[in-house]
């Protein structure tokens, strides 16, 4: 099977850029971001690049079948180019393949596809990013002298991202001499399965918990919510995706941390890179990961002292979506406006 | 013969009385597998020794204070789900259905910064008039409601997205009267000690006048020392509860909620016409139209309510979490709102279940999930053993009923 | 004074014509057996004047009016009482809820005790042998659950009663009540249908019996002027029939 | 008279012969409401239309491929689950039985080096067993199907992590058979046509013979022309379809399996006597165990049939994907393999649908979305989009049903 | 020569006893009316011969041997053939599958010419007016359905047949030609339990008749030495009942 599948349809398979299609497939809906920073960001830039171009988006809901169906149908549109996050590593081997079978170059975005060499990969590491979060908050207990052991609130089960993320936590939590009291796998990332299991540990470990290792700002919300519905204090809980809510419970002091990804930069190189692999360049990278070449970009750890600069003067956020109501007060001492 | 009730005659009746008599009714009817929700009490009671052998805190008090309350949202759908399942049809959407609720009153409470009672209302109304957009589709075009809800599934899901916008996850204020009500207030003690009480004074009197009624109208009635034996049995039960769960927090306001819809619900069920007709369309729908009944109201009815009863667990569902997030709703929130109302004795095919059933059930339900997760179990295993112990628990009440066929009731 | 007048009442299902071209007329205080053989359309008939399913063509006259009977509700409203041959009951629901379903006594707040006792007095009126009235119907025997179903239609204020088969599965005590039962309507001026398959029960109370032959009108026969025999022949549709060498052959051997 | 067949001699039937009258009887049945699967049909016409005026890729021979390939999976489970809803049950779990039998087949092949097909027989064996058991517990303990596969559900999602184990997602080899079968094979063009002529000239052949056994029996009959008209009408469809689809890579052979075991599962439920018995126990269970069927055996069957099409659908899926990992089977394989059943005219209350209307009811499925797949929308409008479309699709099947019951058939 | 026989059978549903130690025996080639009120236990008792409820307590004798029928498929085994009251038809399948449920001609590809052929026969053999065999059991007529019934009973090769009220929805012809096909069935060797309401047809073809009465037995009569009227005291209980007050009332007007 050859035959490039969108031969006979009008829109996008002229031999040049104009009117050209790409596809932008991310993985699910458990995290915000893809939605509401990935897609846009990347939609702009491409627009920048080449304003007759059309971006074809699609959301795999955390089902590789689905994805599979996406990219499919993406090839039979005729798209020059795949930018995909894929839902599951493995499985994502098997679309670099027929992406590459009908010569449409694919660029693997913050998950990599380890098995098949993809054309390129830009990320930030999802194992990095568990061990960044987990470090900054055994770092902050041990600055306070806390006694006592730590929970760990993973992500989905069935997730293989939260098990990079599980993996990146372990890197860190394990060696830092604080307890791992108990650890749970939160189906579908829910928040509300986050908060029944903080509640359950609670009765059963009282004060002993000092902290709470969360994956993502939903199951950090939870696990918030557990402690506030038990009526007992918080202790630190840490959060990834710098959510606006959680950058509220940050300001509110409920939350010890987040992780911004600077997704505006990789949103924008990947559109970049797509663009000149659909112009029928090669890019070279500048590393190489799993025989890709590779682009690989640092997030930052967001606690409440660097809240300000990294997602308010750099305006990621906007004081407006954040300081309404109760949050007011916290903004206006942390000087955010 | 002249001595004996109207109802009592017929000379093939075994007529007995007194706590004798019960004792004996009890048991044939143990045998008829006739028990009503004795044997869900049995899988609930096994279950909880199981649980509470495996890991000690679980039948502590603080737990099980944390049980009521988790059971509150579910518990709330799954008593719309009996309404549906009652008259043989199926609510797919309720998950979405809470889930848009909460998103709708988050974005109206905290983003527009409407008062909270406006906000609540707005999402009921919005769970209502879903309801009833699903009954002029079931009655106009007959589709199976197992599609419709499905289509709803989808498409509320999609709304509360939609609604959640830009945002995706919002915050309820830890200090709105909402989320305090759903964390944070408890019942005083006493308050809840003469809760007990006027329960178990209403029980009697309400049995006793009822007693009184029928004996004069010449039929057979209860006597007072039975009527005592029970409400003394009710008082103890509740005193005991109170007493025990008063050890920490005490009864949460939104348990007494729950608790408090359930009764509403199980009076309208079993003592209005409104009931009547929901248990004859599910039983036989063409008779039940042929009797002169509005079928059509009565489906649209009971799709209202669970869409409204979705609303509401949806509400309590976000004020518990104190945020409403794209993922609330989702999940296991349909499969446990209707294993709720199966596990405690509604039938899928209509015509059969109580109130009371969707209370047992979602604390079935919640036992098993708070006890696992106590356990701290690798997930793989946690999935493994959850599924087991849930069909323990319904085996237990399989068991018990299942002589009921070969004596003859279906 | 007629009550109901049906003319041209027409009922297809799928390829099978039912009814074709149906005339009947029931007078205040009149008895109308209507007879005829198996799958002639007797239960058809009944179920389009109590608004089961609408006809395909002709008109209903009720109390002077052209009337449409679109459902059950409308048919209750106009006063048309029905048992139907399958009784129409809700096998989850006791003898008592069957008995008063749509017609219960103080809706919001139910009357139990005001139920059963007026459950009891219309069973014994019957000579019902029903021993608890609060059982499930699904419990009850053949007899028992046509017993309810006759209890059932006398509950309203009717003004028009239809009893499709109403003594088949009762015992022969019950069937006795029946009669007296609608030789009783009778006298109340009700108008009263009444479909059986016994010649003997037919002769007993109906003042005219019509005939259905295959979904059509076959005689309408005054019930002092005709023989069983001749009911018989025109059921058949001939004079030699299998109930008639029967009868032979009963007198030969 | 004498000149009529046995069966067409009662003079309240209409007898219509000959072309013009199957135009009338057509007529006849849809004013009853009796059209079998055509309303469906027309249903996915108006969503193809309209998904086809929104994108013209949608209709492009190259999309279709893709569409009959990402059908086969959940197909092949949805013709399962109609098995099961024949009953009158339900079988929850066929996603967590797929994503295990995947997960068994990558550990055993990759991981253990087994051979392919002990791998793929070891995968469906435990399908198969998982049914019987589900078999056992229903009949033994009359535990609902509805809880059963619920527990099955949580339990062998578990059983999928553990076998799994820490890799979470395993690779299957490209250049494996199983692999290619699912996503390189094709037939090729003249097998293809073969395959065409052959069908058709089977079903003339057949509606021939049948035909004049009954004409010899004295029983009314199709005529030639009929006969000739009807294989004719399918030769044309088969040879379009096969042409079209050739357009681009053609006919994949897990599709021509799906369509197989379709057919198989045709003959079984309606030509030999274990198929009349699932309907018959779908129908009336009481009735057909004093009709003397082995009823037990009758739901052992189905259970074990449904599991094992859901393993096989497993491997497919997992072939098709080249991959096992810990979200196979997870998702909307549920929903959409029960809502393919239903939406292709299975009950689920039990006695009434066919082997095709799953064939059907995926290829609804799968249009709508691979139709929203192509039109780039938000996830929340694709959401609200997918149920208002699957609501359109059936509501046009329901509308031209519902005389059905104003004309008295339930 | 007794092929059943019945001794001590007992049977509570509940707090109903509706069979206590009922005692019964039908000799080949010899029809057995039971009769009774209703709720009298009759259809109980039949329920417990074709293996549909266990008995409580009491023995069951069959062909010489003590037997225990614990489900439908051994009374079948046995060659107990029965008619329910309730008919047990599923209302799904149409006339064809539901006379071949169980019973099915070449079991791995359905034979339907032939089992059509046969359906036909055995339809016309009982008088049936049924337009067509292959539409559902749902869209028969109550009598129509009771036909598919008794036709079904006599596809197998049964030793016993029990027939509860097989006549209770027929027409008059087909009524005689179940009477025909009873008389049939007793020159063919079968033994039959027949239970109706109908004295007149337990009169035509019975040659005992056994009745019950409140769950017990109230006497075995030879049918030739007693007559209508015992027959109904001992239903009823009393001679001064319903049914003598009809006759004596028909009587004076
Ligand atoms: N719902 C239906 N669908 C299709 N055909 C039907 C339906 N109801 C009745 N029929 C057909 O219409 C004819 C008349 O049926 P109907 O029930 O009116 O007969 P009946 O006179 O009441 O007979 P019986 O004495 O057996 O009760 C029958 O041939 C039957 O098959
Ligand atoms: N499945 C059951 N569950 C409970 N009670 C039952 C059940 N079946 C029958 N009974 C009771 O047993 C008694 C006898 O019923 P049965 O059906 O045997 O009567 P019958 O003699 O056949 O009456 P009929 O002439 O009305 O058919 C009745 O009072 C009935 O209520
Ligand atoms: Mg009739
Ligand atoms: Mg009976």
């Amino acid at each position: 099977g050859s035959g490039s599948g969108g031969g006979d349809a009008g829109g996008g398979s002229g031999g040049g850029t104009e009117n050209a299609k790409v596809a932008f497939l991310m993985p699910d809906l458990a995290s915000t971001r893809y939605e509401l920073q990935d897609k846009p960001l990347f939609e702009a830039k491409m627009k920048q690049l080449c304003p007759t171009c059309e971006v074809i988006y699609q959301n795999a809901d955390s089902d590789a079948a689905k994805q599979q169906q996406q990219v499919n149908s993406a090839l039979a549109q005729g798209v020059k180019a795949i930018v995909i996050d894929p839902v599951d590593s493995a499985a994502a081997a098997t679309f670099v393949k027929s992406a590459q079978s009908q010569q449409v170059p694919i660029i693997a975005y913050d998950r990599p596809i380890p098995a098949t060499p993809a054309d390129y990969y830009i990320s930030f590491d999802n194992e990095k990013i568990g061990q960044m979060i987990a470090q900054s908050l055994v770092d902050h207990l041990k600055k306070e002298n806390a006694e006592g052991g730590i929970l760990q609130v993973n992500g989905s089960p069935t997730d293989a991202a939260a098990g990079l993320i599980k993996k990146g936590i372990h890197s860190a939590v394990d060696p830092s001499g604080f307890k791992l009291l108990a650890e749970y796998d939160t189906p579908d990332w829910q928040p509300e399965k986050a908060q029944t299991w903080v509640s359950g540990q609670i009765t059963q470990f009282k004060d002993q918990i000092v902290g709470v290792v969360a994956a993502n700002d939903g199951t950090g919300g939870g696990s918030i919510a557990a402690f506030k519905a038990a009526g007992v204090k918080v202790p630190p809980v840490t959060g990834n995706d710098a959510e606006i809510a959680a950058a509220q419970r940050i300001i509110a002091g409920d939350q010890y941390n987040t992780i911004s990804k600077p997704i505006k930069i990789v949103a924008e190189a990947a559109a970049n890179t797509a663009w000149e692999f659909m112009q029928g360049k090669k890019p070279a990278g500048k590393a190489t990961l799993y025989d890709t070449p590779s682009e690989l970009f640092v997030p930052t750890v967001v606690t409440k002292e660097n809240i300000k600069e990294v997602l308010f003067d750099s305006g990621i956020m906007k004081a407006a979506d954040v300081c309404s109501g109760e949050y007011a007060k916290g903004c206006e001492e942390l000087g955010i406006k | 013969m002249s001595t004996l009730t109207t109802d009592r005659q017929d000379e093939r009746l075994q007529n007995r009385d007194g706590l004798r008599g019960v004792l004996a009714d009890v048991l044939e009817r143990a045998r008829g597998g006739d028990l009503g929700v004795i044997p869900v009490v049995v899988g609930l009671v096994v279950i909880w020794t199981v649980l509470q052998i495996l890991n000690p805190i679980f039948l502590s008090s603080a737990n099980l204070v944390n049980l009521t309350l988790e059971s509150a949202a579910v518990g709330i759908i799954a008593l719309g789900i009996v309404c549906v399942l009652l008259v043989g049809e199926i609510d797919l959407s309720v998950g979405s259905v809470s889930g848009l609720s909460g998103a709708v009153l988050a974005v109206l409470f905290v983003g527009q910064g409407l008062p909270v009672w406006l906000a609540i209302a707005a999402s009921v109304i919005m769970g209502a008039v879903v309801g009833w957009l699903y009954g002029q589709l079931f009655n106009r075009f007959g589709v199976p409601s197992f599609v419709i809800t499905l289509a709803g599934l989808l498409a509320f899901l999609g709304l509360q997205l939609y609604v959640l916008g830009t945002k995706g996850s919002i915050n309820l204020p830890f200090d709105s009267g909402l989320v305090n009500f759903a964390q944070l207030d408890f019942v005083p003690a006493w308050l809840s000690y003469t809760f007990a009480v006027v329960a178990a004074a209403w029980l009697f009197a309400s049995g006793y006048l009822h007693a009184r009624e029928r004996r004069r109208a010449g039929l057979s009635a209860k006597g007072v020392p039975m009527l005592a034996a029970r409400s003394v049995a009710l008082l103890a039960v509740l005193a005991f509860v109170v007493w025990y769960l008063g050890q920490t927090r005490g009864v949460g306001w939104m348990f007494v909620f729950f608790v408090a819809l359930v009764l509403v619900m199980h009076y309208l069920l079993s003592r209005t016409k409104w009931g009547r007709s929901v248990y004859a369309v599910g039983g036989n729908v063409e008779a039940a139209r042929r009797a002169g009944i509005n079928v059509r109201a009565v489906y649209t009815s009971v799709f209202v309510l669970c869409s409204t009863f979705a609303a509401v667990g949806g509400i309590l569902a976000a004020a518990r979490l104190a945020a409403a997030n794209q993922s609330s709703g989702a999940g296991d929130v349909n499969l446990n709102a209707i294993a709720a109302a199966v596990i405690g004795g509604t039938s899928l095919f209509g015509g059969r279940g109580t109130a009371f059933g969707a209370l047992l059930g979602i604390i079935v339900i919640q036992s098993i999930s708070s006890g696992l997760t106590l356990l701290n179990l690798d997930s793989s295993i946690r999935f493994v053993v959850t599924g087991a112990v849930l069909l323990l628990a319904v085996v237990v009440d399989s068991v018990s009923r299942r002589s009921r066929t070969s004596h003859g009731r279906a | 004074m007629t009550v109901l007048s049906l003319r041209g009442i027409s009922k297809t299902f799928g390829a099978v014509a039912a009814l074709t071209d149906i005339e009947l007329d029931v007078a205040a205080g009149q008895v109308v057996a209507v007879v005829g053989d198996n799958g002639a359309g007797k239960s058809t008939l009944v179920k389009i004047l109590s608004g089961v399913h609408p006809p395909d063509a002709g008109t209903i006259t009720f109390g002077g009016n052209a009337v449409e009977i679109p459902t059950p509700a409308a048919a209750h409203r106009l006063g048309i009482a029905t048992v139907f041959q399958d009784l129409a009951l809700c096998e989850n629901l006791n003898v008592i809820q069957n008995l008063f379903l749509g017609q219960e006594i103080r809706p919001l707040r139910l009357n139990d005790v005001a139920m059963e006792t007026r459950s009891w007095e219309l069973l014994r009126q019957l000579s019902a042998k029903i021993p608890s009235v609060r059982v499930p119907v699904a419990a009850l025997s053949g007899g028992q659950r046509q017993t309810v179903a006759i209890a059932r239609s006398l509950l309203g204020d009717p003004k028009v009663i239809i009893l499709d088969e109403p003594t088949a599965a009762l015992g022969v005590a019950q069937t006795a009540e029946v009669l007296n039962l609608v030789e009783r309507l009778r006298e109340n001026g009700l108008g009263v249908i009444m479909i059986s398959h016994n010649m003997a029960d037919v002769k007993a109370v109906a003042d005219t019996v019509a005939v259905l032959r295959l979904g059509r009108n076959n005689g309408v026969f005054d019930v002092d002027q005709v023989s069983t025999e001749d009911i018989i022949a025109a059921i058949t549709g001939a004079t030699d029939n299998a109930v008639s060498r029967r009868v032979q052959k009963g007198a030969r051997s």
